[in-house]
């Protein structure tokens, strides 16, 4: 089923999604930019280009519902209510990150708003999301859990396993694909057969959607539709969104496998541009815009600074949280 | 006390903890049936289809969506069928399961039983007869156990069902119908972490687990009857193992041989004998020994197979070789 | 695509494939009676009742052609040409066996027959076929490889991940999904999403076929149309046989857990049964079936007692095929 | 001789070995590319995609294609890109790579190069960091190779190649951009199963591989400046081990420490200790020592990923402790 067709959204819904897009995309620069002066550590893969999905998304869940992500999860993780300071802090490796800056960018998580973690392994999110919903169901909770993987993930042998124990167990889960047309360096066009990842939630009899997941109204709406169907217990449904991974794999990534001309006219596309238009149409001015952005910039250069600025992690810490018997003991001065 | 085989004691154990806790259930494959040893016999009729749960050959996710599932609040009780298949959810095991709690900075806890029937039975050949406990002793975040007797796989999988971080839990296949007193309290937990002396003696200390202290006390038998006193030490968890124990055993023995089905390169026998290696060198008076398999896999025939056991002869030869020198 | 007619068929064919299912059924049989005696030590998985799968697809297969099973494989070995004295040594673990004693029934092969092995691995079998035939296409090989699976099979992910690979490299592959109902004590329905295996390998752009794998003359003429397909380089076809497992999950299960009534009246259906009735229609004469009939049991009887009588395996070669480096030694009298 | 990269040397292993067997081809994710590590730089551009092979992420039909191809005839080079995510591959590695040919009597062969990018590189937490060697010296049918210098890389890459068995072959991700001296013969091989006496010493025998080797070789100077003599032994190849090396060294120095990056427990740290105190406890004139990671998963954070690495100092202050003793 495919639903491309711009939604009516009324416009502090629309303002509201912008925010949350413009506060990932400030996010995600401001890690490229720190990334890039050696003030992060590891590797760092920007959403950017991609935040209308996670925005419109998760715009339709409540604090209870979960989600699990991927390597590329900061957009999830902020859309899902994930405080960005914790999470800059979390990539800077220091003291008071979300993990404690045990985690770093790949496995941000945030149990408190059900964000059940990134992942740095392609495709392990999605039996971890399943069962959560399995563990949901148990329990009599009435939550939702959302999916993240992207195009890449779906070669993988746990994306179909998942899908069936969804299936099968009438599951309260939402699959999200997003399909930025990139697993790595490869395009993942050439290593996926058929019709592509709605053809295969479809033969586990699956119901699946494509959008335009550029165009957060659209990813809103839909969305909107969806959650409530799978919350009234009519088990998982499929979502493919389609977009473009704008800049490279990592944040250290030139990108070059891609055909330049073909990747710079994608930014016409950029759904913070989009969804800009679609507010001025709504009659937001150019400095009420301005506003939020600058804000979103605002914040997240705090963010940073702050994280630039924080402690490092307290080393008689070092080995919390390991296991309750037979954890090594820290010593000062080991 | 009543008399229960293994297989009973675990499903008394997996009952009592599933009526106390409305969060404990159990999945993996054809587990309604009552699995495939009987050790779920009865609990689907008393716990129904939602908490003996069936689920599709997809090992990768009744490991992984355990993980989930744990994370949700829930403490699944994992089957894996036979030990080799673990392998088709290794990365679950391993890269989610052991690392969630951390990684997350201790936000989350993962309660899981892994529930791997191990080792040689009868002519099953390579891949369904497999030791592979040493690969989890190496793994931060796993907590390892191997019960030997039914009161221990009673009192051991209900501390491990209310253990909050996962736990490896390795039952020998030929263990099944062996049977032993067993306590009928539902409070009746014994303790990850602690060994049990099985036998005293005087001469060496003999440390193992599993099925293999049923072989080590009839080695013990051949060596008494030589005038040897074996110590046993059933180390029952093998992390984190009982030092302790092992230790003050081997001060009043001063020899020790560690015995294991495993292949022994590799095997967790090496890191024992290399911590006492380690610590108490001084005070032995014999060379470390270990007893594990060649690196072979295993065989489906009957002798091929056999050569690949420790037996008590084998044992015994092992212990006179250490006692002589 | 459904294909359910049955299929013309003449004569001497349809006598050389019930001979072939004949001769599974009474090496199956044997195997089943050495099992209950004590002779076969280990598990025997037994393909009563899905002969005419094995008969029909091998039939279709020229010797340089490859194929891999599953832990129900004997019908498939015997089909492709292994030679059931072999196979029986095998399973009574005894010298001359396929492997020198040292798999067992779910380890059989024979490289010489193109039976690249059978495999206790439920769908481990899926990726190696998909490998052997990436290796025949690199090698410029013009083999076709088949691969037998369960039911059950298609619920892990190398199924999947399987099918995926040989569509995107085009590979010379058949899979043959045997759908006998069960997979050990379970009703393969009731823990399969979707429409089934047909649906998931559509998915993937593998064009899926079904058939009544109970009627050997429908499954070879099928298969001698797709085999000739895949041999030219059309890329991978898959075909799901309906078929039913006639006994336990082993021989030692009395398959309590089935409907008796249902499974009794599956005998109806049994393949040699419906092949003889055929043949008897074409013409041939009771005494011509009891004659291929007695000459496959007596094979198996003396297959059987040779097997009994046999020598077990020389220690001494205990460890040999392990590696070139690093293998144990043997030494006598350890 | 010219001076290459490690992941230079790496490189041009494959290619000569290409150009001699139209049988050998390389696949994994993105190789088109040169690989996540440039370690199949320029092969796509002579070798065409069928040989340097895009495959999908998919690492358990990565693997067990790649059985399927050996099986069928071909060679092929196996890139699991991290050895964390070859955890998604281990039953096509350990029931089906390494036991075919012995499960099949000998009928075939599995000839595999395995290659396991490992170890802590830098701030990639849990997941991304692994050194896990330990688990495949445990099991029957593999080569297990972990070579340090760019020369070992070319002769031993070449040689893993042209093995007959399955060979896991571990490159630290550290060790890529480390320069030195390389044959140019394109029929340079350095035998598995040779270690390589890196640093002769007097006092004390220090076994290690991979990356370790750079380390040991600092503190080998630290300790040279305080008159003690390490020797040091590049183990290359962790199965089969040399040992003919290592007790020869032994019976000079008495003293052994082996180090490792890994995990200590449970590592392959633990083998060689238990094997030197089986067999040489009573030549040694100083306890054992091990020198591993501790049993923590690793973390992100600088500072907690650093404690856990080891380093020239604590190597020094275990060996001064040894000799002290
Ligand atoms: C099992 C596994 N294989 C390989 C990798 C390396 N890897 C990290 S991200 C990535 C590409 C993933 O592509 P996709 O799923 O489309 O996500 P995207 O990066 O496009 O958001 C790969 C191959 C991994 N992390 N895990
Ligand atoms: C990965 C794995 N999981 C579980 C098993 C145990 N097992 C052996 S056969 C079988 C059922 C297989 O069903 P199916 O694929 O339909 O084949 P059938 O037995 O019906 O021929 C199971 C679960 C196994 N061998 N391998
Ligand atoms: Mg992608
Ligand atoms: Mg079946």
């Amino acid at each position: 089923m495919s639903n491309n067709s711009s939604h009516n959204i009324d416009r502090d819904r629309l303002v509201d999604l912008y925010r949350t897009m413009r506060r990932i995309r400030a996010f995600e620069e401001t890690a490229e930019a720190a990334s890039l002066s050696g003030q992060i550590g590891g590797a760092v893969h920007l959403s950017i280009g991609q935040e209308a999905i996670a925005a419109g998304v998760c715009a339709n869940l409540r604090l209870s519902d979960q989600i699990t992500t991927t390597h590329r999860g900061h957009g999830h993780c902020i859309a899902k209510g994930t405080d960005p300071g914790a999470m800059m802090l979390e990539l800077f490796g220091k003291e008071g990150g979300t993990c404690g800056g045990k985690g770093g960018s790949m496995h941000i998580a945030d149990f408190e708003v059900g964000m059940l973690g990134a992942n740095g392994v392609v495709a392990a999110g999605i039996p971890i999301a399943v069962g959560a919903a399995h563990g949901a169901k148990l329990l009599g909770e009435d939550r939702v859990v959302v999916c993240f993987f992207g195009d890449g993930a779906i070669n993988r042998g746990p994306f179909m396993e998942g899908l069936n124990w969804a299936a099968i167990f009438k599951l309260p889960v939402l699959f999200v694909c997003e399909q930025n047309g990139f697993a790595s360096t490869t395009h993942s066009d050439a290593v996926t057969a058929g019709a592509g990842a709605n053809a295969r939630a479809e033969s586990m009899g699956i119901e699946a959607f494509e959008i335009d997941g550029n165009d957060v109204a659209a990813v809103d709406g839909l969305v909107g539709d969806l959650v409530p169907r799978i919350r009234a217990g009519g088990g998982p449904l499929f979502l493919s969104a389609r977009t473009y991974r704008l800049k490279g794999h990592t944040s250290v990534d030139p990108a070059l496998y891609r055909d330049q001309d073909h990747a710079a006219d994608q930014w016409r596309h950029d759904p913070l541009k989009r969804a800009g238009e679609e507010l001025r149409r709504l009659g937001l001015s150019d400095d009420e815009l301005s506003a939020i952005d600058s804000a979103a910039e605002g914040e997240m250069r705090r963010v940073s600074e702050t994280a630039d600025a924080a402690d490092h992690p307290d080393l008689a810490h070092a080995y919390d949280d390991i296991q309750d018997i037979g954890a090594p003991v820290w010593e000062a001065g080991s | 006390m009543s008399v229960l085989s293994y297989q009973e004691a675990g499903c008394q154990a997996v009952a009592e903890e599933m009526r106390r806790d409305g969060r404990v259930w159990a999945l993996g494959e054809d587990l309604g049936r009552g699995g495939v040893f009987g050790q779920y016999k009865g609990l689907l009729e008393e716990f129904g289809p939602e908490r003996i749960a069936d689920t599709p050959i997809s090992e990768a996710t009744i490991m992984g969506a355990s993980v989930g599932a744990a994370l949700a609040g829930t403490r699944p009780v994992v089957e894996m069928r036979f030990a080799d298949f673990a392998l088709c959810a290794m990365d679950e095991m391993v890269n989610q399961a052991a690392k969630a709690r951390f990684m997350f900075g201790g936000q989350a806890r993962v309660p899981l039983v892994i529930r791997q029937p191990s080792g040689m039975w009868r002519s099953s050949a390579a891949q369904h007869s497999q030791s592979l406990e040493a690969w989890y002793t190496h793994i931060p975040g796993l907590v390892v156990a191997a019960p030997y007797t039914p009161a221990d796989n009673k009192g051991m999988l209900k501390s491990a069902i209310r253990c909050d971080d996962p736990v490896i839990y390795i039952e020998h296949k030929d263990n099944w119908a062996l049977e032993g007193e067993v306590p009928d309290e539902d409070d009746y937990l014994v303790p990850l972490g602690a060994a049990r002396l099985a036998r005293e003696g005087k001469d060496l200390t003999l440390v193992t687990w599993s099925k293999m202290v049923g072989v080590a006390a009839q080695a013990a038998e051949l060596a008494a009857a030589q005038g040897i006193g074996i110590e046993i030490i059933d180390l029952r968890t093998l992390w984190p193992w009982d030092q302790d124990m092992v230790f003050a055993s081997l001060e009043k023995t001063k020899r020790l041989l560690v015995v294991h089905e495993a292949v022994q390169v590799g095997g967790f026998g090496a890191e024992i004998a290399a911590t006492v290696a380690e610590h108490m060198a001084h005070e032995l008076i014999a060379p470390i020994r270990r007893l594990g398999a060649p690196r072979a896999p295993i065989s489906y025939a009957k002798p091929l197979e056999d050569l690949l056991r420790i037996t008590p002869e084998k044992i015994l030869s092992t212990v006179v070789s250490q006692i002589g020198t």
